[in-house]
C-alpha cells in the first residue's frame, strides 16, 4: 500500500537521455522501481541503462505499458512533456524539473484535472514508497526505510533530513512525497492528507511546510473539519526567513493575514496539530504519538 | 522580476490604459523642462524596485518647474528603503475624484489567476480586504476557458458601475488581464487607479511582477535583471544562487530552500543570528559554491560561516573543493563550520580535513557550534 | 411544435440598441415573438421598444427569464456576446452577425457544444416557427406562414424566396433556419436534418445548398444511411459560379473532390433526394411528393 | 486575403522555418545584382497572387546573372494568369532532396483547425489526398485544448520519421500552427517543404490567406488589401461588394449570394451566360447600389444589366434611386431589366417606371427577358 505509486507503478522517464535523467534512472533502478521506458524525441530507438528509449510517451504506454511519468526536461519544455504524458493516457506524472513559468504550470494542472491525472511537482524531489521498493524522484535512497510514516513536504533536502531521523528510530515511511518548491503544485496538503487517510500502512503524517502561501494554514482547517484519525505532526521552516517578494496589494487581497510561519504555527496548534520546533523534534514527537 | 512604475506604465499605455501624462528624469534639469513641458503642478516619483517608497518619502509633489528642480536635486541620488534612486517620474498632478484598486495575480490554492477589483482604492486596500472583504469582487479565471471581456464587466457590474464607467472600468481589467498573459506576470495592478474631474479612469499607478520562471520568453528584460535587488543578492543571482541579506552574523551556505531555513531557524532556536539566506539549490559543481562562499565572506558582518550540506544531487568533494577555493581566493580568514553528510561525503570530509577544517555530521552539533563560536 | 424554437422561446437581443437590433426587435415583436430583455453594456436601466434594456445576458436571464439570444453586435465583439450568452446559461444564440473571424467562430462553437448550447449562424438571417409564431432573425414576416415544411439553407434572400413560394402553395413552414453563409458555422445540414426527423409537424424537408464546402455532400450521405422518413427536396445554387477561393492544396486534401455544385446535386440524387433544377421547381416537387 | 510568397516567406523566417536565400526585385537590375550575390544558380518566381503560376510560366531557373537580368526583362511586366507580374522573388536553386507537404487550415465540416502533413510534397499532392490517403497525416485541433509541441512530434511520427528530422519537422509543423493562430490565418502551407542536401528542412514555397474577416485585428496588411483581385473585383471590394469577372454578357446585381447564384444559374438555364456574380449584401444604401451598377456597365461585354433584389433589409426605394444615379453619372445606355420585390416594393417601382424602366416582379419572368434582349 502506500499512496500514488505502489508495486503497479510502471515508469516512463521523460527526459531519459539527460545529464539528469539518465543518473536518476540508474538511481531509481538500483532502488526497484519498475522503469520500463524513456523517451526523447529523436532519440527513439536507443536504449539508456538497458531501457528502451523511444521518441514519443504514447509509444512507451502502447509498447511497455508505462503508467507513471517522471519528467526531467527543461523548464522550457515542460509544458509540451506534461501535455504529451496526459495525452498518451498517463495517469501520474512526477515533474521533476524546477523553473517552470507558473503560466504553463496552471495549464497543465488544469488538464490533468480534466484527464483525472495526478501531477506531482514541479520542482519536486519526487514520491518514494520504501515498502513496494518504489521510487518516483531524486531522493537519496538510503535515507529511507520500510515503515508507516507518511510525509508531505514543500521541501527537498530537509524532507531527507526528516526522513533520515524517522529511519533511525525506526518508524520508517508508508509514502514520502514533495508537494515541490513551486508556488503552484498539482497536489496540496490537503489533498495528500485525504489520501494518507484511506491508506491502512500510514499510521501517522509529518508535514513539513514552510512560510508563503496559505497551503499550511488549509491543511490546519482540513485536520479539524474533518477530525483527522491520525495523528499528524508538523514542522513550518522560515520562522527567521525574510518576508518573501511581495505580490503587491493582490497577494494580501487573496490571502489575508497569513503566510508566515507564525500564522501556519498557530493554525496547526490551533488544530491540534503537534508542531515540531526543529526539524529533528518531528522524530521525538512521532514516537511519543505512536508509542503503545 | 519587478518592473519599474514607468515600465509598467509604457506597457499600460500599449494595451490602452490611460496613464498620467508625464516624462522620466535623470537630472533635476530634466525634471524641471518635464514640469514644463506637461504645464501644471506635478508630482515626482522615485523610480525604485520597492514598495512602500510613498510613506519612505519617495512621492513628492511640485507646484512649479522651480520646485520640481529643486525637489528633484534632493531625490535623486537618495537612499530609499536601500535602493539609490536614479531616476524619477515627473507625472501631471492628476485631479482626483475617486480611487479604485484593479489587479490580477496568482492564487496559489485556487491554482489559478485571479482577478481583483474594488471601489476602495487607495494605500489601505489591505484593510478594506480584512475588514469589509465585500468590497472586493473576485474572480478566478478557469485556465481552460480563459478571461473574457464580459467577465470583467461582471466584475465591474458587481462592484455597482453602469453607463459609460462600466465599459470604461471593464476594459481596464480586460487589459489588465491580457497584460498578464502577454508577459507572464506574476502582478499586474493598478492602485490607485483613479477617476479624474473629467470623469475618465487613469491608471495613478502601476506595478507589474513578471514571473522570473519565464523570463525566457521576454528577452526584452534581460539586460534588466536583477535590479530589484541589493549587490550581494544581485550579484549571487548572476551565479544562479538564491540570496537574501539578513541582519545577523552567521552566514550560511546551504543546499535546499527548505534546509536552509530550517537551518536560520536553528539558529535562532540555539540564540544566534543568522546574515543571510542563501540557497545553492540542487547539484551545485565547485565553482558555484566557490562564488557562495565569496559572497558570505565579502560580507564585513559575516562572523562565522556555517555551511550545511546534505548531499543528494549535490557532491559533498564538490562543496569541499568549492570552499577551499573561495577561501584560497579571498585569502580572507573567518571561523568556517560545515556540516556534511551524504553523496561523496567521505571524500569532501577528506578534503576539508587534510586542509584543517573541521566537519560536522550532525546539523544541531554544528549549528550549536557556530552560535558559540560567534558569541566568543 | 416545429424545432429549436417555440411558444416557450424567451428571447433576450444582445445589442438592442444598435441600428439594427432596434429595428429587428420591432419586428419580432410585431410577428409575436417574446421577446423579453435586451443588453447593451452601459445601456442597462433604459427601455426600448417597450422592452428592459441590461447591461449583462446574466441579468436578463435572472430577472426575464431569457433562455434564447439573438445577436446584432458588430463583428469584432460577437465572440465575447456569443460567450456572454453562454456563461449566462443561454442554450440556443442566434448569430445574426456577419463577418466574424473564423478563428472565434470555431471557439465558440466548441464551448457551446461543451454547455450543450445550440449556436445558430454566424451570417444567419435566424430562425422562424410560424406555426407559434416565433421569429427569432430578420427574415421578412409576410413571406412565410403557417405550415409543414421544414426549410434548411445556407442562404439568406434565396430562402425567402423558396419560403415565399411554398406559402404561395399553401404548404407553409414548420420551422425555417439558416445555417449561416459562413464557412463555420453552429449547426449544418445533418443536424437540422435529425431534428426535423422527430418532429411531427415537419412533412417534408427541403435543404437549400450552395457551393463550397461538403455539407450537402454530408446531408446526402445521412439520409441514404438513415433512410430517411420524410421525402427531402435539395436545391444547390452556384451552377455557373466560379470556384470559391481555392485553399491552397489543403482545402482539396481535407474535402476530396467535393464542393461543386456538380458533386453536391450528384450526391443527393445518389442518395434519393429530389433535386430542384430552379428554386421555383422546390414548391412544384414538394407538391408532387405530399400529394394525396 | 492571400500573400504574396515573400510575405509568406519573411513570416516564416520570423517563425524559425528556414527558407531559401532570396530576394525581392521589381526591375532586371536588381535581378542580376540579386542572383549575383545569392552568387550560385537561382530561380526567378513571380510575386502573384494566384495559383498554378509553375505551370502558367510564372517561375523559371537562371543559371547565372546575365540570365537572370534576361528572364526578368521577359517577366517583368508580363500577364500571369490575368495579373501583372510587378515583382519577382530571386531565390538560390535549392539542392532538393526530398518534397514535403504540411499545412493548417479550416476544416469546415470539424468546425476546428486542421493541421495536414505528408512524405509526398510537391504539385501532385491532391492526387496523393485521392489515391492514397493514408499518405497524409492529418490531425483536427480541439479549439479548447489547443496543439502542442507534441501534436506535431505525434504526427511526423506517424509519417515515418525519427532522430533529428523527428524534431526538425515537428518544429516547422509547430510554427505553422503558431503562424494560423497569430496572423488568424485560414491556410498556411508549404508545398513543397523540401530536404536539401546537407539534410536540413527548407520551406520552398509558402503559402499564407489571411481570413478577411479578421484583418481588423491585423492593421498592417489593410493597405495592401485587394492586390489579388482584378481591377474591377478590387473596386467593388473597395465599397464592400462582392463581386467576381465571368464572360458573359449578362451584368447581375443581386442582393444576397445565394440568390445571386440562384439567378446566374437560371440565366444559364434560360439559354444566357452571367457577366458576373455581384452581391450586394444585405441593407445597402444607394450609394452602393450606384456603385454596384457603375461596376456592371463599365463592362464592355455587358450587353444588358439585370437587377434581381429581393428586400429584407434591403429597401427596393433605395434601389431604384441607386440604379437612376448610376445611369444618370455614367451616361452609359444599355437596356435594364429589374425585379423587385419586398420592403418599399411601391415606392422602389414607382421611382424605377417614372424613368420609363419596367420593373417585374416574378424572377423568373425577369430572367427570360433578359436572356431575350442579349439575343436581340
Amino acid at each position: 500500500m502506500g499512496i500514488i505509486v505502489g508495486k503497479d507503478t510502471r515508469v516512463v522517464v521523460q527526459g531519459i537521455t539527460g545529464r539528469e535523467g539518465s543518473f536518476h534512472t540508474e538511481l531509481m533502478l538500483k532502488y526497484g522501481t519498475k522503469i520500463v521506458a524513456g523517451t526523447s524525441p529523436a532519440k527513439g530507438g536507443t536504449t539508456i541503462q538497458g531501457i528502451p528509449v523511444y521518441d514519443t510517451v504514447e509509444e512507451a504506454v502502447q509498447k511497455e505499458k508505462a503508467n507513471t511519468s517522471i519528467i526531467f526536461v527543461p523548464a522550457a519544455f515542460a509544458k509540451d512533456a506534461i501535455l504529451e504524458a496526459l495525452d498518451a493516457g498517463i495517469k501520474t506524472i512526477v515533474v521533476i524539473t524546477e523553473g517552470i513559468p507558473v503560466k504553463d504550470t496552471i495549464e497543465c494542472i488544469a488538464k490533468a484535472k480534466m484527464e483525472n491525472a495526478t501531477i506531482i511537482g514541479p520542482n519536486t524531489p519526487g514520491i518514494i514508497n520504501p515498502n513496494e521498493k518504489v521510487k518516483v524522484g531524486i531522493m537519496p535512497n538510503h535515507m529511507f526505510s520500510l515503515g508507516i510514516i507518511g510525509i508531505a513536504s514543500r521541501s527537498g533536502t530537509l524532507t531527507y533530513e526528516v526522513a533520515w531521523e524517522i529511519s533511525k528510530i525506526g518508524f520508517g515511511q508508508s509514502t514520502c512525497l514533495g508537494l515541490g518548491g513551486d508556488p503552484v503544485t498539482g497536489l496540496n496538503f490537503v489533498e495528500v492528507l485525504e489520501m494518507f487517510k484511506d491508506d491502512k500502512e500510514t499510521r501517522a503524517v509529518v508535514l513539513i511546510g514552510e512560510i508563503g502561501g496559505n497551503a499550511e494554514e488549509l491543511a490546519a482547517k482540513y485536520v479539524e473539519e474533518v477530525k483527522y484519525p491520525k495523528p499528524v505532526v508538523a514542522y513550518v521552516a522560515g520562522r527567521t526567513a525574510p518576508p518573501g517578494k511581495r505580490m503587491g496589494h493582490a497577494g494580501a487581497i487573496i490571502m489575508g493575514r497569513v503566510g508566515t510561519a507564525q500564522t501556519k504555527i498557530e493554525a496547526f496548534k490551533a488544530a491540534g496539530v503537534s508542531v515540531a520546533e526543529t526539524p529533528f523534534d518531528i522524530a521525538k514527537i512521532l514516537k511519543e504519538k505512536l508509542k503503545g | 522580476m519587478k518592473l519599474f512604475e514607468f515600465e509598467a506604465k509604457n506597457i499600460f499605455q500599449k494595451y490602452g490604459i490611460p496613464t498620467p501624462k508625464g516624462k522620466v528624469v535623470t537630472t533635476p534639469k530634466d525634471a524641471e523642462s518635464a514640469a514644463k513641458e506637461i504645464g501644471k503642478p506635478v508630482v515626482l516619483k522615485s523610480q525604485i524596485l520597492v514598495a512602500g517608497r510613498g510613506k519612505a518619502g519617495g512621492i513628492k509633489p511640485a507646484s512649479n518647474p522651480e520646485e520640481a528642480y529643486q525637489i528633484a536635486s534632493k531625490m535623486l541620488g537618495s537612499l530609499i528603503k536601500g535602493l539609490r534612486v536614479e531616476s524619477l517620474l515627473v507625472e501631471e498632478k492628476l485631479d482626483i475624484v475617486d480611487e479604485y484598486y484593479a489587479s490580477v495575480t496568482v492564487d496559489r490554492s485556487a491554482r489559478s489567476y485571479v482577478v481583483l477589483a474594488s471601489t476602495e482604492g487607495g494605500v489601505d486596500i489591505e484593510e478594506v480586504a480584512e475588514k469589509s472583504p465585500e468590497k472586493i469582487v473576485r474572480l478566478n479565471v478557469d485556465p481552460l476557458y480563459g478571461f473574457a471581456e464580459f467577465h470583467a464587466r461582471k466584475i465591474v457590474k458587481k462592484l455597482g458601475f453602469g453607463g459609460k464607467d462600466l465599459r470604461t472600468f471593464s476594459n481596464i481589467i480586460y487589459s489588465l488581464y491580457k497584460i498578464t498573459m502577454d508577459y507572464d506576470a506574476e502582478l499586474v495592478e493598478s492602485n490607485p487607479l483613479v477617476k479624474i474631474s473629467d470623469g475618465s479612469f487613469v491608471a495613478a499607478d502601476a506595478r507589474i511582477i513578471i514571473n522570473d520562471d519565464a523570463l525566457f520568453r521576454h528577452k526584452e528584460f534581460s539586460e534588466r535583471a536583477f535590479l530589484e535587488y541589493g549587490e550581494r543578492e544581485a550579484e549571487a543571482r548572476r551565479h544562479g544562487l538564491s540570496y537574501v541579506d539578513l541582519t545577523g552574523n552567521i552566514g550560511c551556505l546551504v543546499n535546499g530552500a527548505g534546509l536552509a531555513m530550517a537551518t536560520m531557524d536553528l539558529i535562532k532556536t540555539f540564540g544566534g543570528e543568522p546574515a543571510n539566506f542563501l540557497d545553492i539549490g540542487g547539484g551545485a559543481r565547485a565553482e558555484i559554491i566557490k562564488e557562495g562562499v565569496k559572497i558570505l565572506l565579502s560580507k564585513p558582518d559575516v562572523k562565522v560561516v556555517l555551511v550545511n550540506i546534505l548531499g543528494g544531487i549535490t557532491r559533498c568533494d564538490e562543496v569541499a573543493r568549492g570552499i577551499l577555493e573561495a577561501l584560497r581566493e579571498t585569502g580572507v580568514k573567518r571561523p568556517l563550520i560545515v556540516r556534511l553528510v551524504g553523496t561523496r561525503e567521505e571524500e569532501g570530509r577528506k578534503i576539508l580535513e587534510d586542509a584543517g577544517i573541521n566537519v560536522f555530521k550532525d546539523v544541531e552539533e554544528a549549528v550549536r557550534e557556530a552560535v558559540k563560536t560567534v558569541r566568543g
